[in-house]
């Protein structure tokens, strides 16, 4: 399931990775629940989901703001293929 | 219960194969965020569901588990399309380009 | 009866954890790096879950989700995303590379002696530890273990680890604050041109982030109260509560959180905790134990002496809290403001 | 094989350290640099917690269900706290140092405007 967002994450801009990471702090939440349902102590598992449902969208909302205020494209960009070094 | 629990979380396993296929496949950036604000929302909410009928039936105490998912229901039901619409703009305001039919 | 560490639950884990690590170490532009880094911290906290260690899944998905992202994202609003590319510096890459592979051989030559994963009786899991787990019921009442060894068990441990975050604080601050950041006058212009505040901007992330902030802090204080049955304490519940008004910060404006908190306020609230602290530990002497043994406390807090010790560990939790919280805040005001004080990401 | 399975998590912690230890030797970044110690010290973090791991144990919070016990507790069947609560408060200390290591990057870059560890030492040596 998680195997396919790696791909996604090698996106090409900064900006699609910011994406990715947001679809993948959500699965987490779904994956901490499956884990404790494993472990059948749900009830240990289910606080740290929450903690994650509610601070979740803190990242992505302080680098959309980077990007509010820059108002310029990353280079990432501009240099195109040669993005990994 | 158990039948409904294993038809909501596949629902929403084939949703997430939809969002992950569509940030794939999609040729530009709007394009990724509608395929992921959506599918991303959606498919978490459904497995979640699913999740709180799988527990319903152990113990006396699952109701405050099941009142606890939903409350994550709640928050990311408010939290992922406020960072979507975050996101978006800020993709906006940095001057990702749309991608028209012709440009590549 | 599922196993403790899931294999078809971690081993896939760990793979992608080093792929991540490649990955956000060899992209070029760092507001990328940051970003990976902060993907990176999910599935460390989903394999902290998966090796059975709940606190530490906690306290890496309040850091991690919440705090040390933003704290980079913020660094590189005031710096700049940009790495040129440099040519040349093989042979360096290629001397460092020797001496890393060397270095990760000898590790590697010392596996074998190390214990097999999940060996019950392994020397971490056979000294101290099984007093632990079989004598936190009847001296402290608390089903929480890491929270009876935390605070109680290893109080000076904490006690100190609590002073680090403090002087972490205070040494954030005499580095990068500016003198002229007293004064908050608006002439005193940032270093670098920065670019202007557009307050007219995200009314949806602004009303989203006023609906949820005190969820976020409600939600802090129960993990801080009831940290003594379920994952939870002080580091976690403080830092979510760091977090709660960074996200104010982020949302609205630096002004708009300093307006409230003043700076002055804020470092007397980091000292503050850990003073909490440490008059909890003096308190246990004038009453005629040791220092942090809360048991002798009894004719303070209610209950008899495991009782009272209960209620010392929720004292020293909350102290730890305050620390952990304005000290999180503290970081961040002057990571996204450049030391100045007056506007930032 | 067999070997290598049941010293996976070493394997991995190693590798970490490697990738650590060369982002802080051999990057000219300084943030780079930064992240290079938090990867090394996750790391560490990982060594302590699966050596404090046990096979078919619960996690280390008691409750009454099923084959945990309030009072007397199977020590084989929960996992290793000590070494839990020493990670978690590193944790939280390593993000503060991880905020002093910044906070040294912005001071830098305020000076000399680069992050370049080459260009600082060309403006320091004019």
């Amino acid at each position: 399931m998680l195997l396919v967002l790696v791909l996604a994450i090698k996106g090409p801009t900064v900006i699609d990775r910011l994406v990715a990471v947001n679809v993948i702090g959500t699965k987490s939440i779904v994956l901490l629940l499956f884990a404790g349902i494993l472990f059948g102590q749900l009830d240990m598992f289910v606080d740290i989901a929450l903690g994650y449902g509610l601070l979740n969208y803190i990242v992505s909302i302080a680098a959309s703001r980077y990007y509010q205020h820059r108002k310029c494209l990353e280079p990432e960009h501009t240099i195109g293929k040669g993005e990994v070094s | 219960m158990d039948i409904l629990a294993g038809i909501l979380i596949s629902t929403g396993l084939i949703f997430f194969l939809g969002t992950t296929i569509g940030l794939l496949r999609f040729p530009d950036f709007y394009s990724r965020m509608h395929a992921a604000g959506k599918g991303d929302t959606l498919s978490t909410v459904v497995i979640l569901l699913g999740c709180i009928c799988l527990i319903s039936t152990q113990g006396d105490l699952s109701w405050i588990l099941g009142l606890k998912i939903l409350l994550i229901i709640n928050f990311i039901f408010i939290g992922s399309p406020t960072a979507t619409h975050a996101m978006m703009d800020a993709g906006n305001k940095a001057g990702a380009k749309p991608w028209k039919k012709d440009a590549d | 009866m599922p196993s403790l560490p899931i294999w078809q639950f971690d081993v896939p884990l760990l793979i992608l954890v080093v792929l991540f690590a490649v990955v956000a170490l060899s992209i070029r532009n760092l507001m990328g790096t940051a970003i990976v880094f902060g993907a990176y911290s999910f599935m460390m906290c989903l394999i902290w879950a998966g090796m059975g260690a709940v606190d530490v899944a906690f306290t890496e998905a309040a850091v991690g989700a919440g705090v040390s992202t933003v704290f980079i994202v913020s660094t590189i609003y005031n710096t700049s995303a940009t790495m040129p590319p440099r040519p040349g510096g093989l042979p360096f890459k290629l001397f460092i590379g020797v001496v890393v592979t060397l270095t990760g051989v000898f590790l590697l030559s010392a596996i074998p002696d190390f214990p097999k994963w999940g060996e019950p009786n392994s020397p971490a899991n056979a000294t101290v530890a099984p007093y632990y787990i079989s004598n936190t019921i009847a001296d402290a009442h608390v089903p929480n273990i890491v929270t009876t060894v935390l605070a109680d068990y290893r109080g000076f441990d904490t006690l100190l680890e609590t002073t680090v975050v403090f002087i972490a604080c205070i040494a954030i601050y005499s580095i990068l604050r500016v003198d002229e950041a007293r004064s908050k006058t608006e002439d005193s212009g940032p270093v670098d041109a920065e670019p202007h505040y557009d307050p007219s901007d995200s009314l949806i992330v602004r009303q989203a982030s006023r609906f949820m902030v005190p969820f976020m802090q409600l939600f802090a204080l129960y993990v801080i109260a009831h940290g003594h049955y379920s994952p939870g304490g002080g580091f976690q519940g403080g830092v979510i509560l760091g977090a709660s008004l960074i996200l104010v910060a982020i949302s609205f404006d630096l002004k708009f959180l300093l307006a409230q908190w003043r700076e002055k306020q804020i470092m007397l609230m980091v000292a503050w905790g850990v003073f909490l602290y440490a008059v909890v530990g003096l308190g246990c002497v004038f009453m005629g134990g040791n220092y942090l043994d809360y048991g002798f406390l009894n004719p303070v807090l209610p209950g008899e002496q495991d009782m009272a010790r209960s209620h010392g560990i929720l004292l020293v939790e909350i102290g730890v809290g305050i620390t952990v919280m304005f000290s999180m805040i503290g970081i961040h005001i002057n990571l996204a403001s450049n030391g100045h004080f007056d506007r930032g990401l | 094989m067999e070997n290598l399975i049941a010293n996976f998590n070493y394997v991995i912690v190693v590798i970490l350290m490697m990738i650590g230890l060369w982002s802080m030797l051999a990057q000219k970044n300084l943030i780079k640099k930064c992240i290079g110690m938090a990867i090394f010290q996750t790391g560490i973090i990982l060594f302590f917690i699966s050596i404090g791991a046990k096979d078919n144990a619960l996690i280390p919070i008691l409750t009454e269900a099923s084959d945990h016990k309030y009072h007397d507790p199977d020590v084989a069947k929960v996992a290793n706290p000590l070494t839990q609560i020493l990670m978690l408060t590193a944790i939280v200390v390593g993000v503060a140092t991880l905020g002093v290591g910044l906070a040294l990057a912005q001071k830098i870059y305020r000076e000399y405007s680069s992050f370049d560890e080459d260009e600082i030492l060309n403006k320091q040596t004019k």
